[in-house]
């Protein structure tokens, strides 16, 4: 159980861990991820993964609408971006994937300019329906330029070799999705204790008062959505290259309303929360069907014929229940459960 | 788990990951087999038709004592068409549930997208639903695809119309992804070869459900014959369009959408259109033999669920079923592998005999042109 | 000496056909302590948010020292020294009181988004050095206790001070503060009574308050400013406006529909 | 010309159906300044349960229209009651989230209680043919032709003679003055659900008839929102004349331009409106301006 910490210089405040104990978590936790392959197979360590590709793309999520507020629809559409910013800067240009990388997280960037300019002036909602215009309009825009896409053909995508090492095995690319994570995770972390965390968080909280401090709250609400789109697009090149094959079909709208739901599920604005839901949600399909397993054969059946169907209610109830239960997510629940057991048992 | 295990898995990393070895799947009493497909969703039309007919060949086997006294069991996974669904399913199915041999892997584009996990995990693989050719050309040592491509469907079917109604102006309506663009592939080829004149040409948007200003240029440009290259919804809202718009063109359809619940969403405007396929209508003799069967060994909820998937995964699995049964002593991929590619010829009656060679992975079937009569719900070929 | 700092010019603003505030002007001088009052509607609070730039006026101008404000956007009223506190409390609930503080000194930070994920250089420099400046604001407020607590969480007389705490993060040359002590005890208030009368004296801040409390606008006011429908009323020192006609006219007259009590108290203490 | 007129004609017949969903989002908008982007399966739905009544009485239009009718108006009340109205003092971010997830359960639902297979929807003589002076049409799309008029025609006499109509408008403006009215903001919000299931009901049910009833009908509700962007989110007949336009621009475009673009062209609209006339062509110039 742990009590209060002295901090004695502002330093300690800064760092991002204040205590030995929390240190050696990180530490554990750290261990754990170099040594999943060594645990899991094939098909484990891709559902880690996956897991993995998920929870970067759900962190994005959460700097536009777990910091700053704002509802995006067309995760989808910056996936879609950075997989063919990757696919096509290194399939069919054949440029080093570590540029491919960057190009990811560009492109979809500047297209979140083109689609923020106009609807950040307005209140919220309009993003809302803005970027799921853009997920449309990205498809298409794909099927149109199909002598730089390939069209509706689609392109391989090979797994990548950075400065000569080949991230050709399950295992090997599984490290790079990690090593991808845990950047995707200091980044998160380093920018929601800086002034820009601050001020996004800012103008969710009262943005009225965020602009009486000098928040612009245009730019703002353009550099969360630009830096969310960013490591979205990320996420879509990790996700190509999972795939193997990048197509706009790789990318059903299903993926944006599963990206809110995890942001939902962890609880909103929190980065473990959002590695949390991702975690979650991935796993739920396996965790549904071995509950369905356990109900009997009538059970089995139902799912074996309506496994998408059950998917989706799943999906839609989680939504539901959280924001009505547990509006703080599984964070929320973790942290009421630490409080209670930090003051056990006398709670009041 | 035991980590004297994960160390030796760790040993291995330098080897390509799922490596397997041949014979995994195979007890002394059970074969697994195992298969992905959208099993719901609007695309489990297909998935579960084709399910039934991989079930059919099994229970048919299993009937005469299974494969030297070895049982036939399928595990199916559904990936609702969702690509990186596929991709899982086909992880969990070689690595988790080992399974001996594939009998699908979903639909064109997914099948696309697994060829690189299944080429690096050397299993046996059936491709009975979508065969485009860059599955086969070049030829992967353990992909084996059956069926017709939509390219040459559509040629087919192209010249056929071209010599039934010489001089008609042609309108042509495809769906803007692969599947569309085989078919515009195939008319070119057509084009090459007969005269054919088209006049109005387009693609629409997958998921486009109004289809009134494409029939109006359809009639603005007097189009005789239309290609209707929608696959299910779409080819309903054109006929019913041009049914609307008072005008009667020789429709023709392609064999996705060749399904009973076609015709009856469309109505009696439905009569006459034409369609392709390689595989027989359920009202022809062999037909008929082959609901006969099935009524033996699936339940009656289940053949009235039965298409022309049903078929197509029915004698792709028989095909991979003799290829094992040749190698019942040495049941290995290996084995499989070269019994698939030396066995004579398989055939089941509803569509051309199944043979690959050497270096040919596409036992490539013959087309039939048909037309459907709205009576019955069915095409029957033409000339009949 | 005095010297002018904030000055209003005939400032208005109309929403559709309605006027909230009709042809204000108002001065703030250097080392001032001056009180807007006036029953409620009266366009208090829209004035304040013109002055603090969450409103464009409509016409008149607002300068400070010197400088017009209206082309200035309305986040960057900030930096030429207007700083203010909310009416109803608008502190950003889900932080910690540092947090929230150093959202005040934001504007002093360079910080690009870049920098700012990489926590590196300048970025870790300057939040050393903008997190001293925030625990001075918090000794100078006597808040070090709650310090690392979310605010959502803190008493309403703990969250004002802390809104004060970030009002006065940002530097201001003239402090804003709109009934900072609607809603607490008599010790309570007197506690931010003083804390107001050394903002002036020890930080040179001046100070232009909304406030309901006329015993607090009595004491510490240096002036005066009484509005009624949007319109000055008068201006003056504390007991000349206090004995003005028109403003008891004002309190009474609303006393009966929909006056606060501290009107009424006002009211009463006027009589 | 006829090419053009024609054009014109089924721009209209789809637009109508657009115009009435684009009304159930503005008035849900107008009175509670909630989106509901479960909306288009709502109309789904309702479109679902009047084909099942259709079968099952033999398809007479009377009791399919108060069948159905009664079922949306129901239903909308127990969505209201049940999911929505805990909601509405949460912020706006959750409330949005929550009609998200309706909209995922709603499209699941369908598919699990009936089929994924497109059916042809008979009730009455929707699905004749009608000769207007060389141009036809369905009889169903004169049907939503003449709802949408209806529509527009009640809403107008609603918000300007009904005291109801009048108190939601308050409600809208400003909940306090409302209910000093002596309107409680629950049964505004009531009757706006309802209503906007009704409409967009009726939308769905005709464009059955005159197309096809399947799974994917809930994409009407995507074409309805540039609609109502383009007419106003708080205007009511605006979006039902943002419908028409909608509707009207894809047939020309698919008719002049490529069937491609067309699909889009509602979403390129959106994105243009936004940036000149954010509020719309006919809604209100208010604060969403930051």
């Amino acid at each position: 159980m742990r009590s209060g910490y002295y901090k004695e210089t502002i330093v300690e405040h800064i760092n991002l861990t204040d205590s030995t104990l929390q240190r050696a978590w990180i530490g554990i936790g750290l261990l754990l991820v170099i040594a999943a392959p060594f645990h899991f197979e094939f098909y484990g360590l891709s559902l880690i993964t996956l897991m993995m590709i998920t929870a970067i793309g759900a962190m994005g999520l959460n700097v536009l609408t777990g910091w700053t507020g704002l509802i995006s629809l067309g995760q989808t559409a910056f996936m879609v971006l950075g997989a063919y910013a990757y696919a096509i800067s290194t399939e069919s240009w054949g440029w080093p994937p570590l540029l491919g990388f960057v190009l990811a997280g560009i492109v979809p960037a500047i297209a979140s300019v083109i689609v923020g300019v106009p609807s950040l002036r307005l209140t919220g909602l309009y993003l809302a329906i803005t970027t799921l215009a853009s997920a449309f309009i990205v498809n298409h825009l794909v099927l149109e330029f199909d002598g730089l896409t390939n069209g509706s053909s689609g392109i391989f995508v090979n797994r990548p070799v950075i400065f000569g090492y080949a991230f050709d095995t399950d295992a090997k690319f599984y490290y790079l999705t990690a090593g991808f994570g845990i950047l995707t995770i200091l980044a998160c972390l380093n920018l929601r204790r800086s002034r820009i965390g601050r001020a996004l968080i800012a103008i969710r909280d009262n943005d009225n008062a965020a602009r009486v401090m000098g928040i612009d709250l245009r730019a703002y609400k353009l550099y969360a959505f630009v830096a969310s789109s960013f490591i979205v697009g990320i996420s879509g090149a990790l996700y190509g290259i999972f795939l193997s094959f990048v197509t706009v079909d790789g990318f059903p709208f299903l993926l944006a309303i599963e990206a809110l739901a995890i942001l939902i599920v962890g609880g909103m604005g929190s980065i473990a929360g959002a590695i949390l839901g991702a975690v979650f949600l991935v796993g739920l399909p396996e965790v549904t069907s071995f509950v369905f397993s356990w109900m009997g054969s009538s059970a089995q059946s139902l799912l074996s014929t309506s496994a998408h169907e059950i998917k989706g209610l799943l999906y839609g109830l989680i939504i539901i229940l959280f924001l009505r239960l547990q509006p703080h997510g599984l964070m929320g629940l973790w942290q009421d459960a630490r409080r209670t057991w930090t003051l056990w048992p006398l709670k009041y | 788990m035991n980590y004297v295990k994960g160390l030796a898995a760790a040993a291995l990393l330098a080897l390509p990951a799922g490596m397997a070895t041949a014979d995994q799947g195979v007890t002394d009493t059970e074969i697994l087999l195992g298969e992905v497909e959208p099993l719901t969703g609007p695309p489990g039309l297909l998935g579960v038709a084709h399910n039934l007919g991989v079930r059919l060949a099994l229970a048919e086997v299993n009937a005469k004592g299974g494969i030297g006294g070895r049982q036939l069991r399928l595990i199916a996974e559904d990936d609702g068409y969702v690509t990186s669904r596929t991709i899982q399913s086909l992880r969990k199915l070689i690595g988790v549930d080992k399974v001996f041999a594939l009998t699908s892997l979903s639909g064109s584009g997914q099948a696309l997208a697994s060829m690189p996990i299944i080429k690096q995990s050397g299993i046996p693989a059936m491709v009975p639903i979508g065969p485009l050719p860059p599955l086969y050309e070049p030829p992967s040592d353990n992909i084996f695809v059956v069926g017709q491509s939509y390219t040459e469907g559509m040629h087919q079917l192209a010249l056929y119309l071209a010599k039934e109604y010489p001089g008609a102006k042609w309108g042509i309506i495809l769906q803007d992804d692969d599947y569309g663009k085989s078919l515009g592939e195939g008319i070119e080829q057509a084009r090459e070869e007969a005269d054919i004149n088209v006049v109005f040409e387009t693609e629409y948007a997958r998921g486009q459900k109004d289809f009134a200003s494409e029939m109006l240029r359809v009639k603005d440009a007097g189009v005789e014959v239309l290609i209707a290259g929608g696959i299910i919804s779409e080819n309903i809202a054109m006929v019913k369009e041009a049914e609307k718009l008072g005008i009667t063109p020789v429709i023709a359809t392609f064999w996705p959408g060749r399904v009973p619940e076609v015709l009856k969403a469309i109505g009696p405007a439905s009569d006459g259109i034409y369609g392709v396929d390689y595989v027989a209508p359920i009202q022809s003799e062999a037909g008929q033999a082959f609901l006969e069967l099935a009524r033996k060994y699936l339940t009656e909820d289940e053949v009235a669920r039965v298409n022309r998937y049903t078929m197509t995964g029915y004698s792709s699995t028989r095909a991979l079923i003799e290829a094992m049964k040749g190698c019942a002593d040495d049941l290995t991929w290996a084995c499989t592998i070269e019994k698939l590619e030396t066995n004579p010829p398989i055939d089941t009656g509803v569509m051309d005999p199944i043979g690959f060679g050497p270096d040919n992975r596409f036992s490539n079937s013959g087309v039939t042109i048909m037309r459907a009569d709205y009576e019955t719900l069915s095409f029957a070929p033409v000339g009949e | 000496m005095t010297q002018k700092l904030l000055q209003l010019r005939d400032v208005t603003k109309s929403f559709g056909g309605i006027q909230a505030v009709g042809g204000v002007t108002l001065d703030v001088n250097r080392g001032e302590i001056v009180s807007v009052i006036g029953p409620n509607g009266a366009g208090k609070t829209t004035l304040f948010n013109l002055i603090s730039g969450v409103l464009p006026v409509s016409s008149g101008s607002i300068s400070i020292e010197g400088q017009d404000l209206a082309r200035v956007p309305g986040h960057r009223y900030v930096r030429l020294g207007i700083g203010r506190t909310f009416q109803n409390l608008a502190l950003f609930k889900h932080g910690t009181v540092v947090d929230n503080i150093l959202v005040g000194r934001h504007w002093r930070m360079k910080t690009s988004v870049l920098e700012a994920a990489l926590h590196f250089g300048r970025a870790r420099r300057e939040e050393i050095a903008h997190r001293q400046k925030v625990e001075e604001i918090i000794d100078f407020l006597e808040i070090e206790h709650i310090r690392d607590k979310v605010v959502g969480t803190l008493s309403y007389g703990q969250q004002k001070r802390v809104e004060l705490g970030r009002a006065l993060a940002t530097d201001p040359k003239v402090l804003l503060l709109d009934e900072i002590v609607a809603g607490m005890n008599q010790e309570e208030t007197e506690d931010i009574a003083r804390f107001i009368l050394d903002i002036r004296d020890e930080l040179d801040i001046a100070i232009l308050l909304i406030e309901h409390d006329m015993h607090l606008v009595m004491d510490i006011s240096d002036r005066v400013h009484a509005l009624n429908f949007g319109r000055t009323i008068t201006e003056g020192r504390p007991q000349e406006v206090q004995s003005h006609p028109g403003v008891i006219e004002a309190y009474l007259g609303h006393k009966t529909e929909d006056a606060a009590p501290q009107d009424a108290r006002a009211a009463g203490g006027l009589a | 010309m006829n090419y053009l007129a024609e054009l014109l004609a089924s721009g209209l017949a789809v637009g109508a159906v657009y115009g009435l969903i684009a009304m159930s989002f503005a008035i849900i908008y107008k009175s509670t300044g909630l989106l509901n982007f479960a909306q288009g399966e709502m109309g789904m739905i309702i479109a679902y349960v009047a084909w099942s009544i259709s079968t099952s009485v033999d398809g007479n239009p009377f009791i399919v229209a108060l069948g159905s009718i009664g079922f949306a108006v129901l239903f909308a009340l127990a969505v209201e009651r049940i999911v929505i109205r805990p909601m509405m003092s949460e912020p706006i971010l959750s409330q949005i989230m929550v009609t998200i997830g309706l909209s995922v359960i709603f499209r699941s639902a369908i598919i699990l209680i009936w089929d994924g297979l497109p059916h042809n929807m008979a009730i009455a003589s929707g699905n004749q043919l009608v000769d207007l002076g060389g141009v036809r049409v369905r009889a169903a799309q004169i049907a939503v032709l003449v709802a949408l008029f209806a529509a527009i025609a009640g809403m107008w006499a609603f918000f300007r003679y009904s005291r109801f109509g009048v108190a939601m408008r308050a409600v809208a403006s400003d909940d306090a003055t409302a209910q000093l009215m002596g309107v409680s903001s629950g049964k505004v919000q009531m009757a706006a659900w309802a209503a906007a299931a009704v409409l967009s009901g009726v939308a769905g049910v005709l464009f059955a008839i005159a197309y096809e009833l399947s799974p994917s009908l809930y994409a009407l509700g995507l074409k309805a929102f540039p609609a109502t962007i383009l007419g106003g989110l708080d205007a009511v007949i605006g979006s039902a004349v943002g419908g028409l336009i909608i509707g009207v621009t894809e047939n020309l475009v698919g008719g002049y331009i490529s069937s491609g673009l067309k699909e889009v062209a509602g979403f390129v609209i959106i994105i243009l409106i936004l940036m000149v006339r954010p509020y719309g062509l006919f809604g209100e110039k208010r604060i969403e301006r930051l």
